[in-house]
């Protein structure tokens, strides 16, 4: 039941290097980029087991007369508004990437250095 | 019954997936992602009783609304492609 | 006998017979050999599991909000399930994709 | 039980994960990244992040899924070369996630109710919020008036997000190429998801601000609010044709919700400076502090909603109007 208790931070940590995996060794600007938000799903992952209270429930006040114990309400505070911001700069990636396959008719990495090569 | 239940949504979520890992077309995979939607719907919504917060079923809700714009997406990407490809092949001949 | 023992029961068999409809359309959508029957198989039961899950759990609920909601995304879920599935259907046969099965099958009637 | 649910769900978001990365079909990593945004959204639930998992769910699965395929429509659906230096990244990965995990050994255990992290400030919040704030959603008191600050941080950083697509998309095409205009119809093959989706269209938009309005007392607020507007208009945008949802909500309108949002927020931190409290300080809003925090909550989070469904709106229409070139 311990090692179950820590599944949770080995598959942020997986999450985390499959992310960063994808960033670093694939070259197609697209899949980086699919990689980074699975990069920032990881750190979302971690920040909310975080705030994980066992036997607690949602930090959402009820009328039930004997008082729950709520979860950490701050991380999830922290990942709600990342989640947002996650998605807007994830639409300017893309933005930048659609603007370089204008530019150099392709968005693999290798190709767009060799054409910046000549 | 709950946890009967959810296992064997958890299990059909397994499958679906393994589906969308599979393909082969394009299609199956949508299907695969359409399907796992609407078991991520029950899920949510058994679980909500599990953990006897019913108020929580907002969120099935937008699932079940939001997990169709998706859908409609792929329909919209797959129209587009057809008239790119019309296009392309007018322009070779 | 009481009432609430006799729903207690009835939602109970609507639970485990909508688990199992979706656990078999699951086993259908990955073990069926083409396109359309894989639709085929998780379609319908995308229709009727839901229907019979979240009729199980309205029994246990009762008449509260959550009984509002739980119709209210049955409901949403039986307009898109079906939608979803005809629009991929209808997206395929633009596309070109024969339903290869039906036509081996009319195939060897001809013969 | 539901550490066992949690099991199953983050192994399917591990295979997922791994299966998005080797996959070199992109319109595929894109599907399997609408399941691993489900899978994660499922997980958030089951860690008691209602709100969060909301959130997850209208930008994940919706809003995410169409940018991509935007995306993918005007760049390429398929993977080129495979990956150059394999080996060495398999290496550094492999080496940095077993730290990460010889790591997790000295965390505090999962759930821990004596952990730091529950003993620091989050007490202090579930208690003050019934006393000073006094309404249910504690997520929402922190995030509209504890920690105002960084929320109009974040909102500023999606503003200028936006900001940057709608520069970057705007520009001028190198190439311009001649098309036919085939986004002015909408989905024209197939009609039934069209008379479906109209019908529901209405019912994602009074959801939207159901989940606005709400958030006080359930899970919600502007952020999810103004990505499930979004998405409604989006929605329409599908259906309909880009043209028929600029008519409903022109680019003007957008720019100025963009900014609109973002101004409200300051202003409501402003009042509060010229009423004679600190930046951000809501109780001087109204006579009584309880009900000033209510007023400042409510307009704080309608200013995020609205800059949170302009700057998507306009990420989408920008996307779309590029397509056209």
């Amino acid at each position: 039941m311990a090692l179950l208790e820590l599944y949770h931070y080995w598959v942020f940590a997986a999450l985390l290097m499959i992310g960063f995996y994808a960033v670093i060794a694939k070259l197609n600007l697209i899949k980086k980029l699919i990689g980074l938000s699975l990069f920032q799903a990881a750190v979302f992952l971690l920040y909310i087991s975080m705030g994980k209270v066992e036997g607690g429930t949602a930090p959402i006040f009820t009328d039930s007369a004997t008082e729950p114990l709520y979860s950490n309400p701050l991380p999830q505070v922290l990942i709600l508004t990342a989640i947002v911001v996650g998605i807007s700069t994830l639409a300017l990636g893309l933005g930048i990437v659609v603007r370089i396959k204008e530019e150099y008719g392709t968005i693999e990495e290798n190709e767009i250095q060799e054409i910046d090569r000549q | 019954m709950y946890y009967a239940v959810t296992i064997a949504l958890i299990i059909t979520m397994g499958l679906a997936l393994a589906r969308a890992i599979i393909g082969p077309s394009v299609y199956d995979r949508v299907l695969a992602m359409n399907m796992f939607g609407t078991k991520t719907v029950l899920l949510l919504s058994v679980i909500a009783f599990i953990l006897g917060r019913p108020d929580f079923l907002d969120l099935a809700l937008i699932y079940a609304l939001i997990n169709f714009i998706g859908v409609l997406a792929v329909l919209e990407f797959f129209q587009d492609r057809a008239a790119r490809h019309q296009e392309e092949n007018e322009a070779e001949s | 006998m009481s009432l609430a023992f006799i729903l207690d029961i009835v939602s109970w068999g609507l639970l485990s017979a909508g688990g199992a409809f979706v656990f078999i359309g699951g086993l259908g959508a990955l073990r069926m050999p083409d396109l359309y029957t894989r639709m085929h198989a998780a379609s319908v039961t995308d229709t009727i599991g839901p229907a019979l899950i979240i009729g199980g759990i309205i029994l246990q609920a009762g008449l509260t909000l959550a009984s509002v909601k739980l119709v209210a995304i049955l409901l949403f879920l039986l307009l898109t399930g079906p939608t979803a599935s005809n629009a991929l259907a209808s997206a395929s046969l633009l596309a070109g994709n024969r339903p290869e099965y039906a036509q081996a099958l009319t195939e060897d009637e001809s013969q | 039980m539901t550490l066992i649910f949690s099991f199953f769900l983050l192994t399917m978001l591990v295979i997922t994960a791994i299966a998005i990365v080797r996959i070199r079909d992109l319109f595929a990593a894109v599907m399997l990244s609408g399941i691993f945004s489900l899978l994660l959204a499922a997980n958030f639930f089951l860690l008691d992040a209602a709100d969060v998992a909301l959130t997850e769910a209208a930008v994940g699965a919706g809003i995410s899924t169409v940018l991509f395929l935007s995306a993918l429509a005007m760049t390429t659906d398929k993977e080129k070369a495979p990956s150059s230096n394999r080996f060495i990244a398999l290496i550094v990965v492999t080496t940095t996630m077993l730290a990460i995990i010889y790591a997790t050994f000295d965390k505090p255990a999962f759930g821990d109710p004596d952990a730091p992290i529950h003993q620091h400030i989050a007490p202090w919040y579930l208690e003050t919020t019934r006393d000073a704030i006094d309404i249910p959603n504690v997520v929402t008191a922190v995030l509209g008036s504890f920690r105002g600050y960084d929320t109009l941080g974040e909102v500023f950083v999606v503003f200028t997000a936006g900001i940057g697509v709608l520069f970057l998309l705007s520009a001028p095409s190198g190439k311009p190429r001649q098309k036919t205009d085939i986004h002015s119809e909408g989905l024209r093959h197939y009609l039934v998801p069209r008379v479906v989706g109209r019908l529901l269209a209405p019912f994602i938009i009074l959801f939207a601000l159901y989940v606005q309005f709400h958030g006080d007392y359930g899970p919600g607020g502007g952020f999810q609010a103004g990505a499930i507007f979004a998405a409604a208009i989006i929605l329409y945008a599908l259906l309909e044709g880009e043209k028929r949802a600029l008519e409903a909500i022109p680019q003007s309108w957008l720019i100025g919700m963009i900014a609109g949002g973002a101004l409200l927020y300051s202003a409501v931190g402003l009042a509060g400076i010229l009423l004679g409290g600190n930046f951000l300080d809501y109780s001087v809003l109204s006579d009584n502090p309880v009900a000033g925090q209510h007023i400042g909550i409510l307009l704080i989070e309608a200013g995020v909603g609205i800059t949170v469904t302009g700057v998507l709106l306009s990420i989408f229409h920008a996307f779309a109007a590029r397509d056209k070139f």
